[in-house]
Parts: C-alpha cells; structure tokens; sequence
C-alpha cells in the first residue's frame, strides 16, 4: 500500500480570487505580514500496491490537473511509507 | 473487533447499567421500554428506541396539539395522503398530483451552516421523491441574528451558499423564500426547506413493508458516522456550554449522489418495480426499517454487516443510527430484484440487499450472527410517550403589548415621511434581497413563471395544457410573539393572500413550527396557541394542512427564539398565462393604468 | 433535422435544451453519456448542469465519457457542437476550444438576466443574429470566468472567434469579458449563458436564445452564410 | 521573506464526495489499483519576514480551516526557504 499526492495549483499568472479573499481578510485577524495567499487542491491517491510515479504524473496531467491553467506536484507521502 | 450486545446477552445480564439518561431517555421511558422487550434492550435497541423516542421524531410534546389540524379541516377530495406520510399528495388534474412539504434543519445550520443548510434540502427533497414525486422546486425560509451580528456574518453566507449549492446542483429551481433578521435568532438560526415534486396520480408510492419474503434494498450512498446521535442530541438538545463536545458528526452532502437517487427512484418507479420506500433522514435506518415495517405491520429480518460501509469500523448501534444522507430503503419483489440492481447500476448508484420482509411482526436484526435486535417495529413507531405538557401564559405578555406602535413618534411633514421610507426600505429586513437570491438557479427545468421577488412563485406543470401551481412560505415571530393564536393565523393568511394575488386558486397548506424547548410551559403555551391558530384559520379559510414538522428547542440558554409558525401555502392555476406579476407591466399599457386600493 | 442532447450523471438542463431543439422546429435526440454511438443526429448539444457533480474540476470528468469521445471526433469532422455553460466546460476540457473556464472572481454562484453582444455571425450556431446584435440571456454559473493566456485570447480576437461578450456588467470576471467562443473551423460553439432559457415569453427574459437554435439548423440546411472550412 | 504550506483535508470520518467521483472516474482511464482518494486545499502563504508558526497555526483555525470538519497540518516550504 502506498500513498501518493498530487498538489495541483493554479499557475502564477493566472488570478487566484480565492488565495485573494483569503489575503483581503488576513488583516482583519490583525495579520499584516502575508504578501500572498494562493489556494490549490491537495489529492491524495491511495494505491492498493506499490504507485508508480510516472503513471501518477500521466493521471495528473490527464484528469486532476488542466494544464491550460494549473500546474502540479507529486510525492510519495513517506508517512504511510513508513 | 469486540462482540456486540446481543439479546441472549441482554436476557442474561438484566441488571447492567445502561446509559438511557445520557441518549435523552427518562427514567419511566426507560422501563417502558424494559416492559415491552420483557428484558433490559441491547445497546443497539436502546440506540433505536432513544432516537425513535426522541422529540424529533416522535412528536410527544406536540401531537396532542397538531390532531387539531386533522379534526378541524375540511373535506378534501384531492388528498390523495396527508399528515403521517413523508409528505401530503395533493391531485390537481385527472392525471397528475402534486407534493410539497417544508422542515427544519436548525441546529445543524448552527454548528456547520454549510453543509446543515445543504443537507436540510437534500432531506426535504427525499421526503418529495419518496411519495412518487418528481421533485421540480425548492424553497427556502431562513430566520438569523442581527444583520451586523458577527455570528450572521459566519452563519448567513454559509447557509445560503449551502441552499445554493445543493438545489442547484440537484437542478431544482428555486422559488421563492424569506430572509429575515432578528436578534432573537441569534445563537439560533432557523432554516427551514420547503420542496414540491409532481407525480401521475397512479405513481402515488408507500411505505409499506408488504409481502412476506420481499427483499430490503439499501439504495444510495455508503454509510458512514455522520450525525451519530444526531437526532437526540443535535434536534433535540438545546446549545448550552457543555454540549460542545456532544456534538456529533456533520452530516455532509452529497448533491450529485442525490440527482443520481432522484433518477434511479424514479425509473424504478415507472418500471413498476417498487413495493414500498422510505427516505433515510434523521434516525437513519432505524426510522425507516420500523416505520416501513410498523406501516404494514410486518416483521422484518436485516443482516447488518452487509449495509456498505464508508467506516469498516463502525459498530452494529452506530450503523442503525448513522444519518448518512443520499440513501433510501426500498421493498422489492424477490423476482424484481434484478432489475431494481439494473437501474440502480445504470445510474452508478449502489443498491444492495440487505433483509427480507416476514410474516413475524418482529424486526430482527443481525450482524455477522450475533442478534443485536429483536422487537416490535410498531413500539418505536407508534408506541413512544406522548406528553400533555404543562402550559402557562408568559407573564411578559401584557407588558409586550402595552407597549403599542401608537406611542412610537411619528414623522411629520415631507422630509421627515421621506426619511423614513428611505430608511426603512434600506433596512436588512425590508431591502432587496437580490444579493442571496441570484445565488439561486431560478430558471432550470424552464418551468418557472415566476419566482423572486414575486408574491409568490409559480411553477408550469404541464406544457400542454398550462396547468400549474402557485407558492408562497410565510411567518412573523414577533406578530407570533405578541399573538400566537393570531400570529400563525396572520402567517396563513399572508401565504394564502400572496398565493391569491399571484393568480392562484389556495388548495393546501403545509408549515413548520419553529418554537424553543416543549418543557417550558410558557414555550408549551406559545406552540398550543399557535396551532390553534393555523388550524382554526385553516377552518375559516376552508383549507386543510397536508403536513409540516415541528422543530423545538429553538433556543440558546434560557432564551427561546421568538415562536415562529412558518406556512406554506399552495395554489393551483388552471392556466399559468393568467399568472399575476407584481409591479406594473410596462408592455401592454406604459400609461394610463388606474390603480386600486382594496380593503380597509 | 435532428439534434442530439446529450445527458452526463448530473447534467441538469438537458431537457430544456431538448425543448429549445424542438421549439426551433427540430427533433431532440436524446444522447447516453455511456453510449459512443451518436445515433446519426446532424448536430450536438452538451448542455449545462453539474456533471458528476463538478466535483474535481467542472467538466474534467465527463470530457472522458464514451459519448463525448465520439464527440470529439465528429467535432474535428465538422459536427456542430454547441456547449452550454458545463457543455462549454466539458468542450474546454476537451480541448475543442481553448481556454478554461474557473471560479467567478466574486466567488458566488450567479444567477441573473444578461444582456449580451454578438461579434461573431459566421458560426453554425450564430449565423441567423446579425453582427453587433444585443441579446438578452440568462447566466447562471459557479465557475464561469473564462482565462486563457494573451496569446490566446489575441488570436481569438484576431481571428474573430470571440462569438459573443458580455455588456453592461461582466456577471463573472471572465477576461475581455468574453461569455462565449468558437473553435477554427466556426463548428464548435461554448457559451456561458443559458440560451435555452430564453426561448419561452413565459419563462424566460426575452427569445433571443432561439436564434442559437434557429441558427444551427439554417446551417444545416445550407442556407447560412458560408462559414470557414 | 518565507512561504508556509496549509495542507487542509476533510477529517477521515467525514464524506468526501469529491475525492469519490475522481476515485468513480478512475477505472475509466484503466487505473484499477487506486483503493482511495481524498481531495483537500493546499494554502501558501507568503510571508514578507520570517514566518511564525504558531500564528500560522491560529490563522487555520480561525479562518483557512473549517475545524467542525477539517484537519490542517502545516509545514515550512523548503524551496522558498533555501
Ligand atoms: N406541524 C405539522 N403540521 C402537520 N403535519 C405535521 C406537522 N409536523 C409534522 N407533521 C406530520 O407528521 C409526520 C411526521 O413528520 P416527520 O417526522 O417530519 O416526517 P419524516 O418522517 O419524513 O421525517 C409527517 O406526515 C408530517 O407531515
């Protein structure tokens, strides 16, 4: 059994007005050190045996990630590794 | 895994302790239930009992008082079900009826308003598919806190995002609602949910359990812990500091699964392949095996451990009483039942047998063949307490209404008259409410004809003939606070007149009674008057109620919200091109319209 | 004339767009997401909803339907196809047209009455408006603003792909307020807005959206104007 | 300047209706060894200091998590930091 995940954000050119709410309200909770906020997707992928990373990254760039407008990232999560 | 409380087990350890005070049972509640059983119940029994026995779904302290809705109302050919069925039925043409009813999701709208106020239409809408029903619009009464309130500034966005999200992504339009602010709301928001759905007078579905060795078949979403306890603590208790932790699970939703259950019920409703169903809403599978098998005073034999679950964990009490949304409980034919797992599969919706109906007249229920209930489904159904409660007038009734609208300062001349339209008209209470509304899919089905703002939305039923229905959901907590009797009465009055102006002729009423905690007389009093009230003007008006749902305990502390009788009423238009819209219509005649002023 | 509609697990609005196809006097065919097989209908439309819930991302899923894998290959055939709202997701996750389309920037779902300006007549589904018209249609949408890199979105203009833009308000934040596109060949058509709710004095703003309808089928029958092959 | 990383995932308990239809679609692109999959926010904030961790921990309570159904971990990004 191992897990993999997949972060999935929004590439930096494109707006985020989810990352941009989130900052507009940090000041609010008297936070005023936060340049920026971006808000992505973290999935984590269960395999029932051992997960090959390069069909992982086949998954993401097919179906959890829209290349058009995001990028992503895979590790294997070392915590259930372990 | 550890073994279960079984009945051998039970019969043989009478004297164990068991914790009926914490699940909300009383002392006299508890040894009824001993008396029934003839032994102490099983942990999973005691689970079914608490929550079967619970205020919210037993009606106790209530039902002594909402006989008076069935004694009071008038002659009704077109009721094709009414109070005690998910939902009344209502046949306006020869070929077709409609459904509706309005709940409660308070307290769950309270600790998650998200997912509480997305789960209370997910729930009102199955009570609609389970009589047969297409499900066609929603509505959405809601009650919070002062507007500048930070506690409204969480709860408000979050309940009406959840309304939204859900109904729209079910494709249920949404017709019309209320939005009202009042600080005795505060800790204590009301949603309630109002659903219609329109079936062929011949679709009319039950939920009775007939037919010994028919098969029960779970359909829907896997079960999980979601609002273990739910019913008791989260409807029934009140919020004080220490329930905190008691809180159990948030019920999460699931809209897509539910758009897939609307359309697998109903293939299978027309494929003519269904015997009896019920939704699982509160008290999970517990309410739904007793009642369908205490509806046809039948017995019933389930095997537990074959219920699919989310938890592998999850213990035989907690798969009784998890209230897991997107499921429903169906009774089939043995020689149907591939079919049934046909659709079901053609839908991607997951259905499975779970237990037989039988001609014992005793529930049994097994898990991995340990026995974990046997009783008779009628004693949770039928057999709960029913409580007179003490009632008493609150004794700031006669200062409350001293203190009359005549000794307010009035505005004198123009400026001041000006002022204080501009200032009431900008007030939260009275402004536009487009800011929550265009979050609503209105238009989807393309059989709305009116919605927001209107009086009251109307719904085209039938494309050919123009048949349709108008609905308007109506209440005032502080004309109810002043006058309950009249304060309900006036709700009725103002749904049926909005019902009315909007063209249609009222033919039903449905409503949910929003009060604090039964056990104070003065609450007690407030919830007697305010029945009396609807049913008396329901008399007057000759209209009868078709169904509704109480929700007490609406209170935080020792506060209780102001009595909030909330009425649906629905209307029939013989022709929804006669539909009245408010304002004036600026195509046919842009002058010389005359305008009247009807009443005193 | 037969147009398919085709219904995904969560689609909503199919059978509004199956009563707009017969209102503009065509049959509707009703198309399975699990069926590859068009049934030989001579345009599709992929109409709005939740398929499968929108969960992941809208339209990500159904992109991967059997239907929509014939879809695809019709479409670069020269098929029209029409994607209303989760239909103009699903086609963007496709690929059929560029772009994407993500969360409005006010972050609410919004549903109101839009006035629109079409800018380009020489699409299957456009060719019956003539250039410039205002037209008045319903959106309601979570996720409709519509992004594309400058590149894109300046090929677009240039080649006058943008069909239509909103005015008078940009209901969602979409970029050079676009609300909705076409691919090269003037076949492929997303919009944003409901056409489909707008073909009844009864239910909807205006009739405007019968002209998308009307459109498709005076292509058909070759009576438009010629669009680019 | 620093960036933290908020991962936010529904607790184990709760329904995770998104990471269901992801996991439905699977098979459909011939991945039949994933027994699992949970979708929750990947947060980065940027920070125009150092960054305090323990504030952090306050602002996903108060704000970027939802604690009646959600549990956040947080982490120092590396990259930024190197
Ligand atoms: N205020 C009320 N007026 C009329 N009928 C009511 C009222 N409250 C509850 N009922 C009826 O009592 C029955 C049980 O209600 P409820 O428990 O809410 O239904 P469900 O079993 O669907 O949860 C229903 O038929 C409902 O219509």
């Amino acid at each position: 059994m191992a897990r993999v995940v997949v972060d999935v954000m929004l590439k930096p050119e494109i707006l985020d007005p989810q990352g941009q709410a989130v900052a507009n309200a940090l000041p609010r909770l008297d936070v005023t050190d936060v340049t920026s906020v971006r808000i992505g997707r973290r999935i984590e992928l269960e395999f029932s045996g051992d997960a090959d990373l390069d069909r992982v990254r086949e998954i993401a760039d097919k179906l959890l990630a829209n290349p058009v407008i995001e990028d992503f990232t895979i590790h294997a999560d070392e915590q259930v590794k372990a | 895994m550890s073994a279960p409380d079984t009945v051998d087990r039970a019969g043989s350890t009478p004297e164990e302790l068991q914790p009926f005070a914490e699940l909300g049972l009383l002392e006299d509640e508890y040894q009824r239930i001993r008396d029934i059983l003839g032994r102490r119940p099983t942990q999973s029994e005691l689970a079914m009992y608490s929550i079967m026995w619970s205020e919210h779904c037993s009606y106790k302290s209530s039902k002594v008082h909402l006989k008076q809705f069935s004694e009071k109302a008038p002659k009704n050919e077109r009721l094709l079900a009414g109070i005690g069925e998910n939902a009344g039925v209502i046949q306006i043409s020869d070929e077709l009826a409609v459904t509706f009813k309005v709940e409660s999701h308070n307290h769950p709208s309270f600790v998650e308003p998200y997912q509480g106020a997305a789960t209370g239409v997910g729930g009102i809408v199955r009570d609609i598919l389970a009589m047969g029903a297409r499900p066609i619009a929603v509505m959405d009464p809601l009650r919070f806190g002062d507007a500048e309130h930070p506690d409204t500034q969480r709860v408000l966005p979050g309940v009406v995002a959840g309304v939204g999200g859900y109904g729209n992504c079910l494709g249920l339009p949404n017709i019309g609602g209320e939005v009202v602010f009042d600080p005795c709301y505060q800790g204590n928001p009301l949603v309630n949910a109002l659903s219609i759905g329109v079936l062929p007078v011949d679709r009319l579905q039950k939920k009775e359990a007939t037919g010994a060795g028919n098969i029960v078949v779970l359909l829907g979403a896997k079960t999980g812990r979601d609002g273990i306890g739910g019913v008791s603590v989260l409807a029934s208790a009140t919020f004080d500091d220490g329930s905190e932790q008691r809180r159990p699970s948030v019920q999460v939703g699931d809209p897509f699964m539910e758009k897939l259950l609307i359309e697998s019920c109903l293939e299978l409703y027309d494929a003519g392949l269904v015997v009896g169903i019920q939704d699982l809403g509160g008290a999970g599978l517990t309410c739904a095996l007793t009642e369908t098998a205490a509806a046809a005073e039948a017995g019933m034999r389930v095997w537990l451990e074959r219920v699919p679950l989310r938890e592998p964990s999850m213990s035989p009490h907690e798969i009784l009483a998890s209230e897991s949304q997107e499921r429903m409980l169906l009774i089939v034919a043995p020689e149907k039942l591939d079919d049934v797992l046909k659709i079901a599969d053609k839908w991607g919706v997951l259905a499975t047998a779970i237990g037989e109906v039988t001609d014992g007249g005793r529930l049994v229920v097994t898990w991995n063949d340990h026995m974990v209930v046997d009783v008779p489904p009628g004693s949770l159904v039928d057999d709960g307490p029913v409580y007179h409660r003490p009632m008493r007038e609150p004794s700031d009734l006669i200062l409350l209404r001293a203190d009359r609208a005549e000794t307010l300062p009035r505005p004198v001349g123009g400026d001041a008259l000006r002022e204080t339209v501009l200032r009431m008209i900008a007030s939260p209470n009275l402004c536009d409410k487009t800011w929550v509304t265009e979050q609503y899919d209105r238009y989807v089905l393309g059989n709305t004809v009116l919605a927001q703002p209107e009086d009251a939305g109307v719904l085209r039923i039938d494309e050919q003939t123009g048949l349709g229905v108008a609905l308007s959901v109506d209440g005032n907590g502080r004309y109810a606070r002043l006058d309950p009797y009249n304060g309900a009465k006036l709700a009725l009055a103002e749904a049926y007149r909005n019902v009315a102006v909007a063209g249609g002729k009222p033919i039903s009423v449905t409503n949910c009674l929003n009060f604090g905690s039964p056990e104070d007389p003065t609450v007690m009093w407030q919830f007697a008057e305010a029945v009396r009230g609807l049913a008396d003007g329901c008399q007057e008006l000759g209209i009868a109620v078709s169904g509704g749902n109480v929700s007490f305990y609406n209170q935080t502390g020792a506060a209780a919200i102001h009595p909030t009788p909330v009425v649906g009423v629905l209307g029939l238009i013989d022709d929804v091109a006669t539909r009245v819209p408010i304002g004036f219509t600026p195509s046919a005649h842009p002058e010389g319209d005359l305008v009247f002023l009807l009443g005193e | 004339m037969r147009i398919g509609v085709v219904t995904f697990p969560g689609s909503l609005d199919d059978g509004d767009a199956a009563r707009a196809v017969r209102l503009a006097g065509a049959e509707a065919v009703r198309l399975w997401h699990a069926d590859p097989d068009l049934h030989g209908v001579d345009a599709v439309v992929l109409p709005g909803g939740f398929s499968y819930g929108d969960y992941l991302r809208c339209g990500a899923i159904a992109r991967f339907s059997p239907a929509m894998e014939s879809i695809i290959d019709a479409a670069n055939g020269g098929l029209p196809v029409l994607g209303i709202c989760n239909g103009f997701q699903i086609l963007c996750e496709a690929h059929l047209l560029p772009g994407a389309l993500t969360r409005n920037q006010h972050l609410h779902f919004r549903n109101r009455d839009q006035w629109l300006k079409v800018e380009s007549t020489s699409t299957a589904w456009t060719g019956t408006f003539t250039d410039g018209q205002e037209i008045l249609i319903p959106v309601k949408n979570g996720e409709g603003c519509y992004v594309a890199d400058q590149r894109t979105l300046d090929a677009l203009e240039a080649e006058g792909r943008v069909v239509a833009r909103y005015i008078r308000g940009n209901p969602n934040g979409s970029q050079r307020d676009i609300a909705a596109i076409t691919n090269e060949r003037g076949n492929v058509v997303g919009i944003m807005p409901h056409p489909e709710h707008a073909v009844e004095a009864l239910t909807g703003p205006s009739l405007d959206g019968l002209g998308l309808f009307a459109s498709v089928l005076a292509h058909l029958a070759g009576k438009s104007a010629a669009v680019p092959a």
